[in-house]
């Protein structure tokens, strides 16, 4: 099974009922990796459920979806390994330390020398100085960065995003697009699909060789050749790009960042389409007519 | 921002953890916020000391042939399910506010362990509480009684029940917690469900505390009881708790 | 009546009105609770009917 | 409506009657044929009443068990019925079992107060006041507050699949607990004897209105069950035809 050819995302047929509304009806896409999914839609129009859904936060009524090849179904244990969820919502221990909130994570994704793991991302989202200060007293702005730091502690080849624009003053905007754009433009050692069984060591070497030249705009840098540092069994496998999956109000945001578009309306999939394929105006011409139409 | 590579700083190796790493790491987490912010221990204890002065002064007015020594037990009893009843409410809530709980969620674990350890925790802060509770219960209703030799016996159903009302209170306070009117909830779903745990625990701390002769063939039964109902009740929250977490 | 049938009969006359109250509200439960299943239905039923028939004129008139 | 739900709601009806001739028919048969019970006072002297020698009072008020009992033990089944379908509904997530679930406890909750009504009656004169905590009461008075419970869950929860989750999970809790209680109840050693000497040996003559109220009441309650499910998907039925009805129209 070619690592690369493997969608993201495949859903077929993906509903939700709720009582007797339908809030995802027979939503079908393929997202393939390395692609960022804007979703657009009025309210109520399922973006959240399908977000919620994808992210094994919700279970689906009927349909199937494949996140990296594993089954959301059959086995949501495998995904939980791959994705990261920033939400509005912190998903924090606001009475912890932003160093025990990481920590915390980090052993519970089992990952090895977690103090030297969170050390690391707490640099990147610049809050070395917070690092045990608790995350109450933290900013909105601050405290999306924690939860973005805590979405990254085991790598996740899919990070899901919804709303993560709400609440955040221009200034913590600015720091989290930089973020967006630093995370976009590091691959990630992709877990071979094959190596990964639900009780053995999932652990994959930090060493990765060859480039690997995707067509999406997030060119890999080319990581130094480094000896396979873990003696896990699994196959050292070629960096690949982060997908991501978005949900905002934010027309200009989703629009700038994304690579491939979804409307949802009332929740059927009007459109789904690679950004470069469609014509911003008809896009925006659309929105607005389901938005118009939409449950208010 | 070092020079470091990007791609190798933003990887990283992990092993799945083992259910038991889990369960520490969950309890661990669990304590540590507690010991911080000592929200529970010191409603609990508070609440406790509120009940045992409500229960001295309506007692107070009772003629003296009334033997308080058959009450003690029930009167304690009454104590601890409603001190409990507080603290389950609120080892949730902080859980629910802040998206915490589906932070714990999107990780690849078994959800059960969840329940143990947040039973645990809960426990913990139990008996906490009734290390504050059963001296103070002593001075304010039994100091001036002689005591009978049996009275150390009434622990044991102390523990037992604690841990039973852990168990089936951690189960409920995780279905309260989404729904509206959460503290009323609970205690009326929490209530009737350990009324014969109660039942069995009262029976037997009275036995013990009045150290009536017939003891032994009485107390032991009560106790038995008394564990058969935690070992199924728990059993059965656990094998349920993963539907009601997720849903 | 002899003492001693008296003294049988003792707990007959006293035990009647409480027999009474028992199967007369056992029965009042019994039957309210029919009388609301029936209601619910029937007036569940007008429901049904009336929407059905405004979609079919709906869907006519489309 | 698929057909087999259609051809047991064909049956209810007649259910119904048959159940209600049963009952009626059990509560004559208990007035007229089957003597009273013997009370444990001893008479002074013995007397000779319709060929048989009496030496103890006579008990009329043990005459509420005939319904008592019956519908206890219904209530109890209902329960069990509740967790059966709760189960079903966990493992398929299929609303069909979350509504036989929330009819079962119905069911539950309409027996369980008639077993109230006739318990508290029955202590109220064989014990002299209205309410004795003794293992029977005890029992049923916490069965009726866990299924009252169980309905003000359904209303605090408003998202449907959580709700059906919950109330699943806790119609199981439940349906474990009744039986546990029953057991602790009776088993831990507590100072008050069991009021109803009802689990003595019953002679035949008591036996036959027994069973048939059983059968009766049993008859009576699918009935009841199966109009209540019919209500309940026809409601659901409504809901949607709303629904679209809105769309039509939107």
């Amino acid at each position: 099974m070619a690592t690369k050819a493997v969608p993201a995302i495949k859903c077929t047929d993906l509903t939700k009922v709720f009582g007797q509304r339908k809030a995802l009806d027979k939503a079908s896409f393929e997202l393939p990796q390395g692609a960022f999914l804007s979703i657009f839609g009025p309210n109520g129009a399922g973006k959240t459920t399908l977000l919620r859904i994808l992210s094994t936060l919700a279970r689906p009524s009927s349909g199937k979806a494949q996140v990296l090849g594993h089954d959301l179904i059959e086995k949501p244990g495998d995904i939980r390994a791959y994705i990261g969820l920033i939400s509005h919502k912190p998903l924090l221990y606001l009475d912890l330390t932003a160093e025990e909130n990481l920590l915390l994570t980090a052993k519970l994704y089992g990952v090895e020398n977690p103090e030297q793991r969170v050390s690391e991302l707490l640099a990147t989202v610049e809050l070395t100085s917070r690092r045990h200060d608790i995350v109450r007293t933290f900013s909105r702005g601050m405290t999306q960065r924690v939860s973005i730091a805590r979405a990254l502690v085991h790598s996740p080849q899919v990070i899901f995003l919804d709303e993560p624009y709400s609440g955040l003053d221009p200034h913590a905007v600015r720091i989290f697009d930089d973020l967006l754009q630093k995370i976009r433009l590091q691959g990630v050692e992709q877990r071979d699909g094959v190596g990964v069984e639900q009780g053995d060591g999932v652990g994959v070497p930090l060493f990765a060789e060859a480039k690997s030249g995707t067509p999406t705009p997030s060119p890999c840098s080319t990581p130094t050749p480094s000896p396979c540092s873990t003696p896990t069994p699994s196959l050292c496998s070629t960096p690949s790009p982060r997908t991501f999956c978005m949900v905002s109000h934010d027309m200009q945001k989703g629009l700038a960042l994304a690579t491939h578009l979804l409307l949802l309306e009332r929740g059927k999939v009007v459109l789904f389409a690679e950004k470069d394929q469609v014509d911003p105006e008809e896009f925006v011409h659309l929105y607005h007519k389901s938005v118009g139409m939409g449950v208010a | 921002m070092s020079k470091k590579n990007d791609a190798q700083q933003m990887s990283a190796t992990y092993k799945k953890p083992s259910t038991f790493q889990h369960y520490k790491i969950l309890l661990g987490k669990d304590l540590r916020r507690e010991f911080r912010t000592r929200e529970m221990l010191t409603s609990m204890g508070i609440y406790t000391v509120l009940v045992l002065v409500i229960f001295g002064i309506a007692l107070m007015q009772a003629p003296e042939k009334v033997d308080i020594l058959q009450m003690a037990g029930g009167l304690f009893w009454a104590i601890i399910v409603f001190t409990s009843l507080l603290g389950l409410n609120r080892s949730f809530s902080y859980e629910k506010e802040d998206g915490a709980l589906e932070g714990i969620l999107l990780v690849p674990l078994d959800r059960s362990v969840i329940f143990l350890s947040k039973l645990t925790a809960n426990l913990l802060f139990l008996l906490i509480v009734e290390i504050i509770a059963v001296p103070l219960f002593y001075i304010f209703f039994l100091s001036g009684l002689p005591m009978h030799p049996t009275l150390p016996w009434a622990l044991l159903p102390l523990l037992v029940g604690t841990i039973g009302i852990a168990g089936v209170g951690t189960l409920l306070a995780t279905i309260t917690i989404n729904t509206r009117g959460k503290d009323v909830l609970l205690a009326l779903l929490f209530v009737p469900l350990i009324v014969p745990l109660l039942y069995a625990c009262v029976s037997a701390t009275t036995l013990a505390i009045t150290g009536s002769p017939t003891l032994m063939d009485a107390y032991v039964p009560a106790l038995a009881l008394a564990i058969g109902y935690d070992v199924i009740m728990i059993l059965v929250s656990w094998v349920l708790y993963d539907f009601v977490v997720s849903a | 009546m002899d003492p001693i049938l008296e003294v049988i009969y003792s707990t007959v006359l006293s035990s009647a009105p409480y027999l009474i109250a028992a199967y007369a509200l056992m029965w009042a439960v019994m039957l309210i609770y029919i009388i609301y299943s029936n209601r619910s239905l029937s007036n569940t039923e007008k429901q049904l009917s009336a929407l059905e028939e405004a979609i079919t004129q709906l869907e006519s008139k489309a | 409506m698929s057909n087999k739900t259609s051809k047991l709601d064909a049956l209810a009806l007649p259910f119904l009657i048959i159940g209600g001739v049963l009952i009626i028919f059990a509560f004559v048969f208990n007035f007229t044929v089957t003597p009273m019970a013997l009370g444990d006072i001893e008479v002074p002297e013995p007397a000779m009443i319709g060929g048989k020698i009496v030496t103890t009072t006579l008990l009329l008020s043990q005459k509420i068990f005939f319904y008592h009992m019956p519908v206890a033990v219904i209530s109890m089944v209902a329960l069990a019925f509740t967790a059966a379908y709760g189960i079903m509904f966990l493992r398929t997530r299929n609303t069909k079992y979350d509504i036989r679930a929330q009819t079962a406890t119905e069911m539950s909750l309409v027996f369980v107060s008639m077993t109230m009504v006739s318990g508290v009656a029955w202590t109220r004169h064989d014990w002299g006041a209205w309410w004795v905590w003794e293992p029977r009461l005890i029992t049923y008075l916490i069965l009726m507050l866990m299924v009252i419970a169980y309905f003000i869950l359904r209303t605090a929860v408003s998202d449907p699949e959580r709700r059906a989750t919950y109330s699943s999970v806790f119609g199981i809790i439940v349906a474990v607990n009744a039986p546990i209680s029953f057991m602790i109840t009776r088993l831990v050693p507590s100072t008050h004897p069991v009021v109803f000497r009802s689990d003595s040996g019953l002679p035949p003559l008591m036996l036959i209105p027994l069973l048939l109220t059983i059968l009766g009441f049993s008859l009576i309650a699918f009935a009841l069950f199966r109009q209540r499910v019919r209500a309940r998907q026809m409601e659901e039925q409504v809901e949607s035809l709303k629904l679209r009805l809105d769309d039509l129209r939107g």
